[in-house]
C-alpha cells in the first residue's frame, strides 16, 4: 500500500507490558474458563466472552453475539419502505440519525432520485450531531468502565445538550425517524442556530474538563496505550472501518473518499492514529467531535433556504393542506400510505460513514412497495470479528477498554 | 389476420380484436374505467385513449379495432397528457372521500391516478354535489358524487341479468345513476355491480365500513352453495371471513356470482357447531373432547356392524367422501347420499337447483352403482334396519320431524359443521370444520374438479377438525388402518384408484380446475387466461392485500 | 475493676457506635452526595419523612431497611460457614483499629492506650484481607475468585509500603504510641510551624495515603471489586451480608482518615494552641473529627476523579514505585535526623 | 480542500505526566472546583427535579396521541385506518361504524392505541388525511401498574386533546 | 472506474462469469461458484485490482421474487479497494439442493463471521471454514429465518413463553394438533 494516507510507523511496534519472563511451561496449571457476559456490566448485556484464562491473561476467547438479535432484516421485509425507517433508529442507538440518513440514501439510490440541497444540508447536519453524540457516548462509556465515572457524566452532559437539539429538531431524542425517502420530515426550527450557539461553549468547556481528567492522566494512559492493538493489515483484513481503521493509520472515511450529501463542500480533517491501540481510538474520537462541530458551523454558513423534499407525490407525501382539500393529493396520500413507495426492481449497495464506520445497506427490490431483502452491513460486526485478535494474550481487564473503544453497539451488531 | 405494432412490438391478431385486447396480450397495460371484458363496449370514459399513427386524434383502445399495418403508441407524451387531462377531468367533481370510501385500496380511480398522473389539479371550481349514501335496493348503496358514469352497472343490468333497473339520469355534470321510479335494484345477481364499479359509488350494505380491503388476506376457493361451483376469493381478516368476491373462471362462472352464494359465508359463521356432545352417557367428566365422542361413535359402529348406516353429505369434498366410503365399507354399513335440497332456485345464468357442491364427485368416487338417496334411507330406517346411523354434515334434507323417523335408532351420530334440527336430536355430535377452514376438492355439476382452500385457521383449535380427520380417528379406534395425513395424500389415493381423476394433482388443478377424465391436462384457452389478468376489472387484478399483518403469516 | 469495665464499654460505645458507625453510615450518603456535586448532579434527595427531605439524608434509613429486608441469597458453595463468616471477618478488624486511635487528649477519648499502637494498626489492618479473601473464595464463583486473588496480592503488596512509610514517623517522634505521636505533633518548629507529620514527612504522607487507599480497596485501587471487569469479590453476597462488606469498606475509610489524621495531621492538636482541659478539650476532639472528615473527603474526591489501575500496573506501582520511595524516605529521614542530632541543622 | 488527514498527536510522557501526581492533582482540582461550585452556588447542576419541575418539551415533541374534535365536539376521525396502516408497530385498533348523521357517514366506534406497543414514530399523525390524530399533547407516556391502562381508548384520547394547548376543532385546528 | 474491474474479470474468467450488470452504478459480476476463490484471489492480489477490503457477505433468497426463474439463492459479496478506490459486487447463484460454497476465510479475516451469518440466516454451507457455527441465533434454533418460507411469526422459545394475548388478537397455535 503505497498510499500517502497510510501513516503507520512500523518501526515503533508495540511493546507488551507484561510478557512472562520466566519459562512457565513446566508449571501444570489448568485454564480457568470464565463466562463473561452476556449479563455483565462491561458487555452491555449483549455479548458473551467465553474466556480461557491463564491467571488473568486471556489465553483464548470465544465471542458470542446475538443476544440482541431482533430479526431486523426479517422484520423489514414485512413493512413498506417507509415503515423500515423507525427500525433504523434502533440500529446504532447512539447515533440514530446516521442510520436514518444511510437508509434513505440507499432507497433513493435505488429509486434514482436526488433530494434538494437544503435537505442534504439538514441531513448532513443531523448526521454530524449524531456523530458527536455517538463519540461522546463512546468516550464516556470507555472512561466509565475504567472506573472514571466523572468524565463519563461530563461526556453524557455534553451529549445531552446535543440530544436536546436533536429533540427540538425531530421531536424525539433517540427514536427520531426524521428523514424521509425523498427528503426530511421537518425544516430546521427558526431558533435552532441560536440554541446551537448557546450549547457549543458549554460543550467546549465540558470537553476540556474531560480532556484534563483523562488524556494525560497516567492511569488512563497506561490503561489505553498499547492495549487492544491491531495492525493495519489485520484491520483491513477484518474489514474494520471508521475510527478503528483510522486509528491504525488508514485515512479512509466515506465522507472524504466517496462524498455523499454535501460533504465535498465542507472543509474538514480526518483524524488518523498510527498505532491502532485504544489510546489512538480515543484521541481520534475526541478530534472527530471537534471536526464535526467545525462542520456544523460550515453547514450553517452554506445552507440556503429551499425545499426540503423532492416534489414527487409518488415518493413523498403531499403537503397536508393539499391532502385535506384536494382529491388528487388525497389519492396520492392514500396510495403512498397503503402501498408504500414503489421502488423499481433492482439492487443497490449504498454506504455512509456512521458513528462506527461504513454503514452499508444492500437493498433488493422486487418492484413492490416493500423491501424484498434489506441487508445491513453494520460496522460493528466487522469490528467484533476482529476483537478476538485484539484481546487474546492481554489481560482480562484489557477486554473492557478495548471493547469500549471499538464501541460495539448491540443494536446494529445483532440486528 | 391483421398485423399491427404496439409500442414497437409486433403482433398478429384475429379480425375484430380491439387494440386494448392486443395490448393486453403483449403485456402492455392501458388504463381503463368503463371497459369490462364481460360487458359491451361503451368507450365513454376515454381513459384508454392511445395514439395511432396517421390518425389525427387519439383513439379509444377498448373500442378501436386492430387494422393491418396499424401503429399504436400507448406511452407518448401526447398520450400521457391526454391521460392526465382525462383524470383531471374525472376528478374534478370527485369528492375528497377516500377516508370514508370502502373502495379505497381497490379503486381503479386511485390506481390510474397514481400510475398515470400524480399531478395536482389546475381547476379550482366548486364541486357539484349529488346524492350521498342513497340506497338503490336492499343490498346496495349509491354515492352519486363518487360515480364516474362509466355505466358498467347499467350495462350489467341490461346485458347480464337483463333486468335493466339502472339508468343515467340528467345531463352534463348533473348526470347521475339511478333506478327507474318505483323500481329497486334487487335481483339475484345485483351485488356484482359493486364488484364491477371501478370506484366507490356502489357499495354493498353488508360489507360497508366493515374492513379496509388492504388489511385482508385473499384465498382462492370455490363456493359450496350450489352445484355450480363458482370460483370465489375469500377475503378474511384475523381469522374471520369478511366477504366472498367472484373469481374469474371462464369454464364455470366467468366474472359473476349470485348474491346468495356471495352471502353464504354468513350462514357458516352464524350457525357453527363448536362443541362435542354425547347424550347417551351420563358423563361425569366436565368437558368431553372431540376424541372422546369420536371413540364413542366408533364403538357404536363396530357393535352395530351391518345394522349401521352412513349418510353422506353431497357437499362434502372428495377426500372426505373417499375416507367415509372406505370406512363404511370396512365396517359393513349401508351408504346413503344425503345433503341439502335439490330444488332450490335456478336460472340460466349461474344458479342451479341442486344446492350441494359435490354430488358429481361423490358419485364418481362411489363407483359404478349410484348410492341410494335420502328417500331410500327414510324407507330403510322406518323399517328398523339400523341401530346406528352416522350422518356426515349437519344439513340433510329430510322429513319435518327427524326425531320421529329416527325413533328406533339407538345411536344417532352427526359430524356437524353447521347447526340444524338433526344436530339437535343427535346423540353424538362431533364438531367439524367448515369448508373455509380446510383443503379439498369438489366436482361441480359439469364435472369440473376444483380446489377449495383453507382461508382461516381451524377454530376452536383442537376441537374442530375436517371430516376426514374425524373419520380417520373413528377408523383407527375401530381397529382399521388409516394412514393418510393430509388432504393431498388422500387425493393422491383417489387419483390412484379412480381413472376419472387420472394424473391429477393439487398443483395441476391450479386455479381454474380440470374436468373429470382430462388426464390432468389443462383445458383452459390461452386467450381467456390472459383476460384473467385484465387490470380494468377490479375483482381480477392482483389484490392489493396488505401482507404485512403478521398474524396472516 | 467494674469502673474500668464500665468506662471501657462507655468509650467503646461512644467512639465506635456513636462516632464510627454514624460516620460510616453517613458516608454512604456523603459519598453519593459528594459524587453528585462533583458530577453536576443533585444526588439522592427523594426519601422524606413527614415531608422533610433534608437533602436526602433519610436514604440512610431506606438503605438500611432495604439491606435488612432483601432476600438473603445463599450460593451453592462447599463452605457455607466460611461464606457466612466472611462479612464479620471483614468488619471486625476495621472496627478494631479504633481501639488505639486517640480522639482527644488524655485517656477518656482513647479506648486503649496501647504502647505499640501504630504497630497494632498495621497488624490488625492486615487481618482485613481475610474477610474478603475467604468470602470471595467461599462464594464458589470464578469472578469472586479472581477478586479474592487480586485482594490478597494487593493487600500484601501495599501492606509493606504502608508499614515502611510509618517508620519515618516513628523515627521523628521516637515513639510507636499514637497518643505520644499526637502529643509530639503539638510542638512548633522554628516557633511557628506545627510539627505535624505532613510537614515533616510530606513524601510519607502521599505514599501512606496511596497505600491506605489501596488497603481499603477504593478507586483507583478498587481492583478486587472492579465492577466493570470482574464484578467484584462480593458478587454472591446479598442483603445485610453485602451490607456488612460495604460497611467495612466505609469504616475502613474512616479508619484511614483517623489514622492519617493522627499520624500526619496532628491528631487532636489545634495548631498554635497548647494545653488541654475544659472547652479546649472539646474543641480538640472536634478538630480531630474535622481532620478525619477532611481525609475522608479527600479519599472520596480521589475516588471520583481517577480511573482504575490494571492489575499489573497496580503491582508495578506498589513494588517499583512505592516501596523504593518508602525506603528512600526512611533513608532521607535518617540522614536528616542524623544531622539534626549532630546539631548541624 | 485543505489537509484531509490529520494525524492525532499524542503527548510524549515526561516526568510530570509519568509521575502520576501532577495529573492526579489537576484532576482533583477539577472535581474539587465542581464540588464547591455546586455545593455553594448550585451553578452547574443539570438535574431536573422531575415531578416538581417539568421539562419544557419542544414544539415538535411527539408525546401521547390525542384525537381532535369537530366543531360540535364529536371526534374528527372518520376511521379511514390509514394510521393503523402506517403504524409500524400495529398498535392502533379501530372499529369503524356507520354514523347516524348521514353527513358524517363513518366514524370510529372503537379507537384504541396500545401505548406499550407504540414506538412514537409519528407516522400516524403523518398518515392521517383528516387531521384527526396528533401527537402534540406534550405529554409522555406515564408508567402504570398494569397493562390495561396503557391501552387507551377513544374517550381518553379525545380528552387528552382537550387538555392540549393547541386549538380544538375548526378548520385550522 | 470499476468498469475496468468488470472488464478484467470478464476477460480473465470468461468461462465462469455468468453475467454482469451495473445497475445504479454498482458493478456486479455473477459468477459460477467454482470460480469464486480464484476470482477473489485475483481481485485481492492483482496490483491493478487490490481489493484488500471485504466489505460484506450476504445472501438473498429469490424464491418469492415475482417472475424469477433460476437458482433459489444468491450469495452476494461486496469488495472494496482502499488504494484504488473502486468497488465490485460478486454474486454466486446457488441451487437449494446443493447449498455449498468455498469459504473466503483464508483470504480475509473478516469473512468468517459474515459467512457464519449467511449460514445462520440462509443455511448456506461454506467449505473449509475454520469456524462454522451459528452466530446470531442459538445452536438449538431450527431452520434459517431469512429464507422466504420461514414464517414471520415463527416462535421457537427454548423455554415456554407466557402467553399474553393482545386485545383483539390471539397468538397462533404453535402446531396443528392431530386428533
Amino acid at each position: 500500500m503505497s498510499n500517502a494516507l497510510l501513516l503507520n510507523d512500523k518501526s515503533r511496534g508495540s511493546k507488551p507490558g507484561y510478557a512472562p519472563s520466566v519459562d512457565e511451561s513446566d508449571l501444570h496449571t489448568e485454564h480457568m474458563v470464565l463466562n463473561m457476559g452476556p449479563s455483565h456490566p462491561a458487555t452491555h448485556g449483549t455479548t458473551k466472552f467465553i474466556l480461557k484464562l491463564e491467571g488473568e491473561t486471556v489465553a483464548d476467547v470465544d465471542i458470542h453475539i446475538g443476544y440482541l438479535h431482533r430479526g431486523f432484516e426479517k422484520m423489514c421485509e414485512s413493512g413498506t419502505w417507509a415503515q423500515v425507517l423507525p427500525y433504523t433508529d434502533r440500529l446504532n442507538y447512539s447515533s440514530p440519525l446516521c442510520n436514518n440518513v444511510g437508509y434513505v440514501l440507499a432507497v433513493e439510490k435505488l429509486l434514482g432520485i436526488e433530494v434538494p440541497d437544503r435537505a442534504k444540508y439538514i441531513r448532513a447536519l443531523v448526521c454530524e450531531m449524531s456523530r458527536i453524540t455517538d463519540h461522546f457516548t463512546a468516550i464516556g462509556a470507555g472512561a466509565l468502565e475504567l472506573g472514571g465515572y466523572t468524565p463519563f457524566l461530563y461526556g453524557v452532559q455534553a451529549r445531552e445538550m446535543f440530544y436536546e437539539l436533536v429533540e427540538e429538531l425531530t421531536g424525539a431524542r433517540l427514536t427520531t425517524a426524521f428523514t424521509r425517502i425523498g427528503g426530511v420530515k421537518h425544516d430546521l426550527t427558526s431558533d435552532f442556530w441560536e440554541h446551537v450557539d448557546a450549547v457549543l461553549p458549554e460543550v467546549e468547556r465540558l470537553m476540556i474538563d474531560v480532556d484534563k481528567l483523562l488524556t494525560n492522566n497516567r492511569i488512563f494512559y497506561d490503561r489505553m496505550v498499547d492495549v487492544g492493538t491491531i495492525s493495519q493489515d489485520d484491520a483491513i483484513s477484518y474489514g474494520f472501518t471508521g475510527i478503528c481503521l483510522r486509528s491504525t493509520g488508514v485515512g479512509y472515511d466515506v465522507r472524504k473518499d466517496y462524498p455523499y450529501l454535501i460533504y465535498d463542500r465542507l472543509d474538514f480533517d480526518v483524524p488518523v492514529g498510527h498505532r491502532g491501540d485504544n489510546y489512538d481510538r480515543y484521541l481520534c474520537r475526541v478530534e472527530e467531535i471537534r471536526q464535526s462541530i467545525r462542520m456544523m458551523k460550515q453547514i450553517r454558513e452554506q445552507m440556503e433556504p429551499g425545499p426540503i423534499a423532492v416534489d414527487d407525490w409518488g415518493v413523498v407525501l403531499p403537503p397536508k393542506d393539499a391532502v385535506y382539500n384536494s382529491i388528487e393529493a388525497m389519492i396520492a396520500h392514500f396510495k403512498l400510505i397503503m402501498e408504500g413507495v414503489k421502488v423499481p426492481r433492482g439492487e443497490v449497495y449504498s454506504y455512509t460513514e456512521a458513528g462506527n464506520g461504513e454503514l452499508g445497506f444492500y437493498l433488493v427490490s422486487d418492484g413492490s412497495g416493500r423491501p424484498y431483502r434489506l441487508r445491513i452491513r453494520p460496522p460493528c460486526f466487522a469490528l467484533m470479528s476482529g476483537l478476538k485478535k485484539m484481546i487474546v494474550g492481554k489481560l482480562l481487564a484489557d477486554i473492557v477498554p478495548t471493547y469500549d473503544t471499538i464501541n460495539m453497539i448491540g443494536g446494529e451488531n445483532d440486528r | 389476420m391483421p398485423t399491427l405494432k404496439i409500442d414497437g412490438q409486433e403482433i398478429q391478431v384475429e379480425k375484430g380484436t380491439t387494440i386494448l385486447q392486443a395490448a393486453q396480450r403483449l403485456g402492455i397495460r392501458i388504463p381503463t374505467f368503463c371497459y369490462h371484458p364481460g360487458l359491451s363496449i361503451a368507450a365513454n370514459c376515454r381513459m384508454c385513449l392511445v395514439e395511432v399513427a396517421k390518425s389525427p386524434k387519439p383513439m379509444p383502445a377498448c373500442h378501436a379495432q386492430c387494422a393491418d399495418g396499424m401503429e399504436v403508441f400507448t406511452n407518448t407524451q401526447k398520450v400521457q397528457e391526454t391521460q392526465k387531462a382525462i383524470l383531471e377531468f374525472i376528478l374534478l367533481n370527485h369528492p375528497v372521500d377516500c377516508p370514508i370510501c370502502d373502495q379505497a385500496g381497490e379503486c381503479v380511480l386511485q390506481d390510474n391516478y397514481a400510475d398515470y398522473s400524480l399531478s395536482p389539479s389546475r381547476l379550482f371550481t366548486k364541486k357539484v354535489h349529488k346524492a350521498k349514501a342513497k340506497p338503490l335496493g336492499p343490498k346496495i348503496i349509491l354515492d352519486a358524487e363518487r360515480c364516474i358514469l362509466c355505466t358498467r352497472c347499467v350495462r350489467f343490468g341490461d346485458e347480464i341479468t337483463k333486468t335493466g333497473e339502472l339508468r343515467v339520469m340528467s345531463r352534463g355534470e348533473h348526470s347521475e345513476i339511478t333506478t327507474f321510479p318505483g323500481k329497486t335494484l334487487d335481483n339475484p345477481y345485483s351485488l356484482n355491480v359493486v364488484d364491477i364499479c371501478p370506484v366507490g359509488a356502489l357499495t354493498s350494505i353488508d360489507f360497508r365500513f366493515k374492513r379496509r380491503v388492504w388489511f385482508m388476506s385473499a384465498t382462492r376457493s370455490v363456493c359450496t352453495e350450489c352445484a355450480r361451483g363458482c370460483n370465489i376469493r375469500i377475503d378474511s381478516f384475523q381469522n374471520k371471513i369478511e366477504r366472498y368476491v367472484p373469481n374469474y373462471n371462464p369454464k364455470v362462472n366467468q366474472w359473476w356470482i349470485c348474491d346468495s352464494g356471495r352471502m353464504s359465508h354468513t350462514r357458516w359463521t352464524a350457525n357453527r357447531v363448536t362443541e362435542p356432545r354425547n347424550t347417551r352417557t351420563e358423563s361425569s367428566k366436565t368437558a368431553i373432547s372431540t376424541r372422546d365422542v369420536a371413540d364413542e361413535m366408533a364403538k357404536a359402529l363396530v357393535t352395530s356392524g351391518k345394522a349401521s348406516a352412513f349418510v353422506l353429505d353431497a357437499s362434502m369434498p372428495n377426500e372426505d367422501a373417499f375416507v367415509a366410503l372406505r370406512l363404511a365399507r370396512a365396517v359393513g354399513s349401508r351408504l346413503y347420499l344425503g345433503g341439502r335440497a335439490q330444488n332450490g332456485p335456478q336460472d340460466e345464468l349461474l344458479r342451479l337447483a341442486d344446492r350441494n357442491a359435490n354430488r358429481t364427485g361423490i358419485s364418481a368416487i362411489a363407483g359404478p352403482s349410484p348410492l341410494p338417496g335420502l328417500a331410500e334411507f327414510q324407507k330403510d330406517v322406518a323399517s328398523g334396519a339400523f341401530k346406528t346411523v352416522l350422518f356426515i354434515g349437519g344439513e340433510h334434507e329430510g322429513p319435518d320431524k327427524w326425531a320421529k323417523l329416527l325413533e328406533k335408532v339407538s345411536v344417532i351420530g352427526v359430524l356437524a359443521d353447521i347447526r340444524s334440527d338433526l344436530v339437535d336430536i343427535a346423540h353424538i355430535v362431533i364438531p367439524a370444520a367448515v369448508p373455509q377452514m380446510r383443503e379439498g376438492t369438489v366436482v361441480n355439476s359439469h364435472g369440473r374438479v376444483q380446489r377449495i382452500r383453507q382461508a382461516i385457521r381451524l377454530e376452536p383449535a383442537g376441537v374442530v377438525f375436517p371430516y376426514w380427520r374425524i373419520l380417520k380417528r373413528i377408523a383407527t379406534t375401530a381397529g382399521l388402518e388409516a394412514t393418510w395425513n393430509s388432504e393431498r395424500a388422500i387425493f393422491g389415493e383417489i387419483v390412484a384408484s379412480m381413472p376419472q381423476f387420472a394424473e391429477m394433482t393439487y398443483d395441476k388443478l391450479g386455479d381454474l380446475g380440470l374436468p373429470l377424465g382430462s388426464n390432468g391436462l389443462s383445458d383452459v384457452d390461452v386467450d381467456a387466461a390472459t383476460r384473467n389478468i385484465d387490470p380494468s376489472a377490479p375483482q381480477y387484478r392482483k389484490t392489493n392485500i396488505n401482507s404485512r399483518m403478521p398474524w396472516q403469516h | 475493676m467494674l469502673e474500668l469495665i464500665l468506662l471501657s464499654v462507655a468509650k467503646v460505645m461512644g467512639i465506635v457506635m456513636v462516632f464510627v458507625m454514624a460516620v460510616a453510615a453517613l458516608l454512604t450518603w456523603i459519598e453519593r452526595k459528594q459524587s453528585a456535586l462533583i458530577q453536576n448532579r443533585v444526588g439522592p434527595n427523594r426519601a422524606s419523612v413527614a415531608g422533610l427531605r433534608l437533602g436526602g439524608i433519610f436514604h440512610l434509613a431506606a438503605d438500611a431497611v432495604k439491606m435488612l429486608t432483601k432476600e438473603d441469597f445463599d450460593p451453592e458453595t462447599d463452605n457455607p460457614l466460611m461464606f457466612r463468616l466472611a462479612p464479620f471477618l471483614a468488619v471486625v478488624p476495621v472496627m478494631l483499629l479504633f481501639a488505639v486511635i486517640p480522639f482527644g487528649p488524655g485517656e477518656h477519648f482513647l479506648i486503649s492506650n496501647v504502647g505499640v499502637g501504630a504497630l497494632f494498626i498495621l497488624a490488625v489492618s492486615s487481618l482485613g484481607v481475610y474477610g474478603s479473601t475467604i468470602g470471595a473464595w467461599a462464594s464458589n464463583n470464578n469472578f469472586a475468585m479472581l477478586g479474592s486473588i487480586r485482594t490478597t496480592a494487593q493487600m500484601i503488596s501495599y501492606e509493606v509500603s504502608m508499614g515502611l512509610n510509618l517508620v519515618g514517623i516513628f523515627m521523628i517522634y521516637e515513639s510507636v504510641n499514637l497518643q505520644d505521636i499526637v502529643i509530639e505533633q503539638g510542638s512548633l518548629i522554628w516557633g511557628w510551624l506545627p510539627a505535624w507529620g505532613i510537614v515533616l514527612q510530606p513524601l510519607a504522607f502521599i505514599l501512606f495515603m496511596t497505600a491506605s487507599i489501596a488497603e481499603t480497596k477504593r478507586a483507583p485501587f478498587d481492583l478486587p471489586e472492579g465492577e466493570s471487569e470482574i464484578v467484584g469479590y462480593f458478587v454472591e453476597f446479598s442483603s445485610m451480608r453485602f451490607g456488612l462488606l460495604a460497611l467495612s469498606e466505609f469504616i475502613g475509610i474512616v479508619a484511614v482518615g483517623a489514622t492519617a489524621a493522627v499520624l500526619f495531621l496532628g491528631g487532636w492538636q489545634i495548631p498554635w494552641v497548647q494545653g488541654t482541659g475544659g472547652w479546649l478539650t472539646v474543641a480538640q476532639v472536634g478538630a480531630m473529627i474535622l481532620k478525619t472528615l477532611f481525609v475522608v473527603w479527600l479519599q472520596m474526591a480521589i475516588r471520583w476523579t481517577l480511573p482504575r489501575f490494571r492489575y499489573d500496573q497496580l503491582m508495578r506501582l506498589g513494588w517499583q514505585y512505592l516501596l523504593p520511595l518508602s525506603l528512600l524516605n526512611i533513608f532521607i529521614t535518617g540522614v536528616v535526623l542524623m544531622f539534626v542530632e549532630q546539631g548541624r541543622i | 480542500m485543505a489537509a484531509t488527514v490529520r494525524p492525532v498527536q499524542r503527548k510524549e510522557f515526561k516526568f510530570r505526566e509519568s509521575s502520576y501526581l501532577p495529573e492526579v492533582l489537576r484532576g482533583l482540582a477539577i472535581t474539587t472546583r465542581q464540588f464547591w461550585r455546586n455545593l455553594v452556588g448550585q451553578r452547574d447542576i443539570v438535574t431536573l427535579q422531575y415531578p416538581e419541575v417539568k421539562k419544557r418539551y419542544p414544539n415538535r415533541f411527539r408525546g401521547r396521541h390525542r384525537l381532535m374534535l369537530r366543531d360540535d365536539g364529536q371526534v374528527r376521525c372518520v376511521a379511514c385506518m390509514l394510521c393503523s396502516t402506517a403504524c409500524p408497530a400495529n398498535c392502533i385498533h379501530i372499529v369503524a361504524a356507520e354514523h347516524t348523521n348521514t353527513s358524517i357517514e363513518k366514524f370510529p366506534q372503537k379507537f384504541e392505541i396500545d401505548l406499550l406497543v407504540c414506538i412514537y414514530c409519528g407516522f400516524c399523525e403523518e398518515a392521517c388525511p383528516c387531521d384527526a390524530i396528533r401527537m402534540d399533547s406534550g405529554r409522555h407516556s406515564l408508567p402504570t401498574f398494569s397493562r390495561s391502562p396503557q391501552n387507551i381508548g377513544k374517550i381518553d384520547l379525545m380528552e387528552i386533546g382537550s387538555l392540549s394547548i393547541a386549538k380544538q376543532g375548526g378548520k385550522n385546528a | 472506474m470499476s468498469q475496468q474491474v468488470l472488464d478484467q474479470i470478464v476477460k480473465r474468467f470468461s468461462d465462469s462469469v455468468l453475467s454482469t450488470h451495473a445497475h445504479r452504478g454498482d458493478e456486479t459480476v455473477v459468477l459460477h461458484r467454482n470460480a469464486l476463490v480464484a476470482v477473489v484471489q485475483f481481485l485481492r492480489d492483482d496490483p491493478q485490482m487490490a481489493f484488500n477490503f471485504c466489505v460484506d457477505i450476504t445472501a438473498v433468497d429469490l424464491s418469492a421474487m415475482p417472475d424469477y426463474v433460476g437458482p433459489r439463492f444468491e450469495v452476494v459479496y461486496h469488495f472494496h479497494s482502499l488504494s484504488h478506490k473502486h468497488r465490485i459486487r460478486l454474486k454466486v447463484p446457488l441451487e437449494e439442493a446443493d447449498l455449498e460454497l468455498d469459504s473466503l476465510s483464508h483470504l480475509y479475516g473478516g469473512a468468517n463471521w459474515f459467512e457464519r451469518e449467511v449460514w445462520d440466516m440462509f443455511g448456506v454451507r461454506f467449505r473449509n471454514s475454520p469456524d462454522h457455527r451459528r452466530i446470531l441465533l442459538y445452536e438449538e434454533f431450527v431452520g434459517h429465518p431469512l429464507r422466504k418460507d420461514y414464517p414471520q411469526r415463527g416462535y421457537q422459545p427454548l423455554i415456554d413463553m407466557p402467553t399474553l394475548p393482545r386485545p383483539d388478537e390471539e397468538l397462533p397455535p404453535l402446531a396443528s394438533e392431530d386428533l
